[in-house]
């Protein structure tokens, strides 16, 4: 699995993304700087990690999704290339159009970090297929505006289509209030576009890829995509 | 030229701080407050004194940059 | 000298901060009146916090030597070497007044500061800290500031990228008026890459980088100023903002000039900005320096020379590149989409010349700016020993177990989740344990070292005994370090204290160093880097002595650690270290008792040294399953705390028949820990003390599903975990006092 | 009733914000930008119709809330 991580002014989980990457790829990624106006040849996945682009100022997101690189990046998703956004990421893929919605603040308006737990939904996608349909999984999450909303129809065409791929829970898997660490709209953790290719979540499975970490539940979803892209080749 | 551009958000969009903000007013004693929103304001300097040229690139930057017009309105005023 | 600038006059002078004496000497020194520029470097060089002009000869006693010591103090940071051509740079800093007068901002300026410190020899964050004290509960500002404190100090790190992974938060009505916001950094570097201040080589560019200068927390001279601007009070904030975002810029930009071999010198400009950067700079390289001020990039305009040379915006750096690297240099700088402007050159004159719109402003020797400061050796009275308090005098509780779940929940004991849940403590994928244990513990690069960082400090220990308190503080960071397994190398310190012109605030602080030097001393533990902050005080009360303690140690493997949560039912549980029953100082004294009294308990540093040596070893051999050093609160509170993180319960003994009971359980008797090791080990274990002449007792078995004393009702693990975390968040909610 | 409250900063502090969004319109190529400054409103809906008492309370509201007046400054209108 080749993939390119791109890299913004003030994004700050880069590293924690590549090492994952390498842990589950064993390749090295390209870092990508955000003024380049291509992606390197023959690159499977497109990473946007997590951070602070821009330092989040204006909305979350909103600088970094005009930037060069997210031109290329737009045809690499319209070719069907796999792109995956974490946190910072997701809220650029959200402000860049290739994902729906938008993040708002925490409904308690405080950054939370912590370890939360999320249910699978489907396990029939690339970037879940490391998973079974409904498993329990343990993340960290660490942000300020994770708060996912949409308007009344997008959210039915989300739950329709199944692009709810990730929801938060309890740790027994029940899908409630208290579970619902940013007031997102029907618990949402993450979503894929309506083609499939494109998913943002707002937890971060890089940071729980090694045993030393007292858990290993984020290695599923690098483990899929590999396995998704040997699969495909 | 000063201009500024106001940008808030659309009718039907949940907005988690200005809910939090009316909590926080009515545990203050803040009387009468029956509901809060928040928006943005940008204070823009500009160069050049034409003033329909600077409405129209004020324009160009709420729909480019300053509104994510998908859950925002904005409003863009030349002062002078 | 450039003559339209205000006439030097008494008030002048004194709203500068300077002393009539202080003002002859600089008389003296130059042998004329300065012009108002010169006054404003002076007054920022010769002020308490750049020039240590009080604690100066005091700080010379600290030990600071030892063979893995790189840099200690006097550089931006300390550096200490751990094997394998890595360096660890670290350092602590406070913002007290800017936090209280603006608590998020004063807080991320904090964080910002002291990561500066860090970067600017060349190494790279991995880690913060953060020491925070609030006045009383019930003091009506005190919500406000630890929600802002809090949300400032997670607001810089967060964005930056740098996990803050420990601290301390406490409360106490003698900061009520006065907060402390202590902030600690911790940095990697290359042992052959660190990067100094000191300028070398004559006509070398002075080239200053980062954000551009405004008129930021203009020092001091908000009056004088007005007298030659009118529209004043709006132009002078005295508030710095911090901007997070540039400075990872300036992170990344530094990290990548310095690797490509461009720096010969560099300082950031925190405290007295421009002013104190460039004297350092060229007062360590026994050169002089000539400013343009001309070319310093400005947000505002009209900024006079005064005021440029006093900003404290931040986000900004100065170095001396090497000549030909200038061009590389400026281009990584435009790059990270930051100011670079030449704005000077060393010079052999030995003179500081600042010059501004073809005038000169100032002409002064540069190394009598630093060295001819004042210094003073002010009157120091120790305070009068207090009474020992004996446990027989001190009111028993109407039960044990209520009286623990009375303090567990209490501020001073109760969990500072609410404050650490607010920053991440995960990103950059190192933290192998996160906050909430004794110290945390950072991966280093890919492993297998670790480094175990702890903050620490008991302040009113310090009150009623400096020097004990003053031990105290290094012995529990020394301990804290040992019971996750790391070996203690050095520490920063952070001395808050009221003001050192009152004679009894002066004896707080020499005894406090007197303390600390013997610990160090004592446990091979030097001090490498520290600051200090005096005239913490509202209303001629002073804060409690709060000298804070950062200490780092060094783990050979980290997958080698121990933490504080049982691990497994059935386990046998361990009391290393000796048990009298101090209540003098402790918590239950004061938070049952409504007493705040008697002699703190001593610390015997030999017994610290050796148990901890003990439990060291015994943690790397495997023995020890879980461990937790013995600290505020006492034995008990140290045991629901083992089982709370973990959910398994303990069956422990009676106290001893020697020793009251609430004596033996609350006492906080220094040099212990509480250990577990498997139920077969224990026999072997308790021999080889025994053999060692280490204390060593066996208190208890893990576990069930409550904490339980022999003789007393036993309360459930879940109902002391749901008291433990919820103080802080109900009262952050308003919904206790 | 209906009102407003306008939060921005003081002249002369540091506005992170407005220094990053300036540079952002520059390079999407907005023209003629010179600077930005970034502020806040809150729209707020108020009960009761006496225009005094709900400037009063809204200042109340901004003093203690909405505005940090270490750092900003704030006006408030009702609008009707
Ligand atoms: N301000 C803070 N920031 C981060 N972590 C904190 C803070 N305050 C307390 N903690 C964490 O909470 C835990 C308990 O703190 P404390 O009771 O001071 O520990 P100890 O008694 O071992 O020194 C520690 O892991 C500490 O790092
Ligand atoms: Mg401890």
């Amino acid at each position: 699995m080749k993939s390119a991580v791109l890299v913004f002014p003030g994004i700050n989980r880069e590293r924690d993304m590549a090492r994952a990457l390498k842990l589950a790829s064993g390749h090295q990624a390209a870092m990508v700087w955000h003024a380049e106006t291509s992606l390197p040849k023959g690159t499977d996945l497109v990473v946007v990690p997590g951070g602070f682009s821009y330092g989040d100022y204006l909305r979350c997101g909103a600088i970094a999704a005009r930037a060069p690189v997210m031109d290329a990046v737009r045809a690499f998703a319209a070719d069907g290339g796999l792109v995956l956004g974490v946190c910072n990421g997701f809220q650029i893929l959200c402000e860049a159009g290739l994902l729906p919605g938008v993040l708002m603040r925490n409904a308690r308006l405080k950054f939370i970090c912590r370890d939360v737990h999320m249910r699978v939904e489907r396990s029939d996608t690339a970037f879940t297929r490391g998973y079974n349909a409904g498993q329990i999984i343990r993340v960290p999450v660490a942000h300020g505006e994770g708060n996912y909303e949409a308007d009344e129809e997008t959210l039915k065409r989300l739950e329709g289509e199944g692009r709810v791929l990730y929801r938060y829970c309890s740790p027994q898997g029940v899908v409630d209030e208290p579970a619902n660490i940013n007031g997102a709209a029907h618990s949402i953790a993450g979503i894929v576009n309506e083609r499939g290719n494109v998913l943002g979540m707002m937890p971060h499975p890089e940071n729980h890829v090694e045993d030393i970490m007292g858990c290993t539940d984020g290695r599923g979803l690098f483990a899929g995509l590999v396995a998704h892209l040997e699969h495909a080749a | 030229m000063k201009a500024r551009v106001t940008v808030t958000l659309k009718s039907g969009i949940l907005d988690p701080q200005g809910k939090a903000i009316e909590g926080a007013l009515k545990s203050l004693g803040v009387d009468g407050v029956a509901s809060v929103r928040q928006g943005k304001v940008f204070d823009i300097e500009l160069s050049g004194s034409d003033k329909a040229k600077a409405e129209a690139a004020l324009k160009d930057a709420a729909d480019k940059l300053l509104a994510n017009t998908v859950i925002e309105n904005y409003r863009v005023e030349v002062l002078s | 000298m450039q003559s339209n600038q205000p006439q030097i006059t008494p008030e002048i002078v004194a709203s500068h901060g300077l002393k009539p004496d202080e003002y002859e000497r600089i008389l003296k020194l130059i042998g004329r009146v300065p012009s108002f520029t010169e006054l404003g470097i002076f007054s920022a060089m010769w002020n308490e916090h750049c020039s240590y002009k009080s604690s100066r000869i005091h700080l010379r006693g600290l030990p600071t030597k030892a063979p893995w010591v790189i840099q200690g103090p006097g550089e931006n940071a300390g550096v200490i070497d751990i094997g394998d051509g890595q360096a660890v740079v670290f350092k602590m800093e406070s913002h007290n007044h800017p936090s209280y007068i603006e608590p998020y901002q004063g807080a991320t300026t904090g964080v910002g500061g002291i990561l500066r410190d860090v970067f600017t020899m060349g190494a790279r964050p991995i880690a913060c800290l953060n020491a925070l004290s609030f006045g009383a509960p019930e003091h009506p500002k005190t919500r406000h500031l630890v929600s802002g404190v809090v949300a400032g100090v997670g607001g810089y790190g967060n964005s930056f990228g740098v996990p803050t992974v420990g601290g301390q938060v406490r409360f106490h009505t003698r900061y009520d008026g006065n907060i402390l916001v202590n902030a600690m950094a911790v940095g990697l570097a290359d042992t052959d890459k660190i990067f100094y201040a000191a300028a070398s080589g004559v006509n070398m560019p002075i080239v200053y980088l980062g954000s551009k200068t405004g008129r930021d927390g203009i020092h001091g001279a908000s009056m004088a100023s007005a007298e030659f601007d009118d529209d004043s009070a709006e132009k002078r904030p005295t508030v710095q903002v911090g901007d997070p975002f540039a400075e990872k810029l300036l992170l990344e930009a530094c990290l990548e000039i310095m690797a490509a071999d461009c720096v010969i010198a560099i300082q950031d400009m925190g405290a007295a900005g421009l002013t104190c950067s460039a004297v350092e700079m060229g007062a360590k390289g026994d050169l002089g320096v000539d400013l343009n001020l001309d070319a310093v990039p400005t947000r505002e305009t009209g900024m006079s020379a005064y005021e440029m040379m006093l900003s404290e915006s931040q986000e900004r750096m100065l170095m001396v590149l090497k000549p030909e690297k200038e061009k590389q240099a400026e281009a990584i700088f435009r790059k990270w989409g930051l100011d670079f402007a030449v704005i000077g050159y060393t010079t052999p004159s030995k003179r500081f010349v600042v010059k501004h719109g073809g005038d000169v402003m100032a002409d002064l020797p540069i190394k009598e700016l630093g060295d001819e400061a004042p210094l003073y050796d002010r009157p120091h009275l120790a305070p009068p020993p207090l009474p020992v308090i004996h446990a027989r005098d001190v009111k028993p509780p109407v039960g044990i177990m209520p009286a623990l779940e009375k303090l567990i929940a209490k501020p001073e004991l109760c969990s500072k989740r609410w404050v650490w849940e607010q920053y991440d403590h995960v990103i950059l994928g190192n933290t192998v344990q996160r906050p909430g244990g004794d110290a945390a513990v950072v991966r280093v690069q890919d492993g297998p070292k670790g480094l175990a960082l702890t903050v620490d400090v008991t302040p009113r220990y310090c009150e009623a005994d400096p020097v004990e308190g003053g031990k105290q503080a290094v012995a529990e960071a020394w301990r804290n370090i040992t019971a996750v397994g790391g070996r203690p190398l050095a520490i920063t310190d952070n001395l808050n204290f009221g003001n050192p012109e009152r004679p009894e605030i002066m004896g707080q602080f020499v005894g406090c160093l007197k303390g600390i030097s013997e610990a160090c001393r004592a446990l091979d533990f030097p001090v490498v880097s520290g600051n200090v902050s005096l005239y913490n005080e509202t209303n001629g009360r002073g804060i409690l002595p709060t000298p804070s303690i950062g200490g780092v140690g060094l783990l050979d493997d980290f997958t080698k650690s121990a933490t504080l949560s049982f691990k497994a039912e059935g386990e046998a549980i361990l009391l290393i270290g000796e048990t009298h029953g101090w209540l003098g100082q402790s918590v239950y004294l004061r938070d049952i008792c409504g007493r705040e009294e008697g002699a703190p308990p001593p610390v015997d540093l030999a017994a610290e040294k050796r148990n901890g040596d003990v439990v060291r070893g015994m943690i790397h051999a495997g023995t020890a399953t879980a461990a937790h050093d013995v600290s505020d609160g006492g034995l008990l509170i140290a045991l629901a705390e083992m089982a709370i993180a973990s959910g398994i319960g303990a069956q422990l003994l009676a106290a001893p028949g020697s020793i009251v009971p609430h004596a033996y359980w609350f006492g906080e008797d220094q040099a212990r820990y509480v250990v577990t090791v498997s139920a077969e080990q224990a026999g072997l274990v308790l021999a080889k003390m025994k053999g060692a002449g280490v204390p060593c007792t066996r208190i208890g078995t893990t576990g069930g599903d409550a904490v339980a004393v022999a003789g007393e009702q036993p309360v459930s693990v879940a109902s002391l975990k749901a008291g433990f975390e919820s103080w802080l968040p109900a009262y952050m909610n308003g919904s206790a006092a």
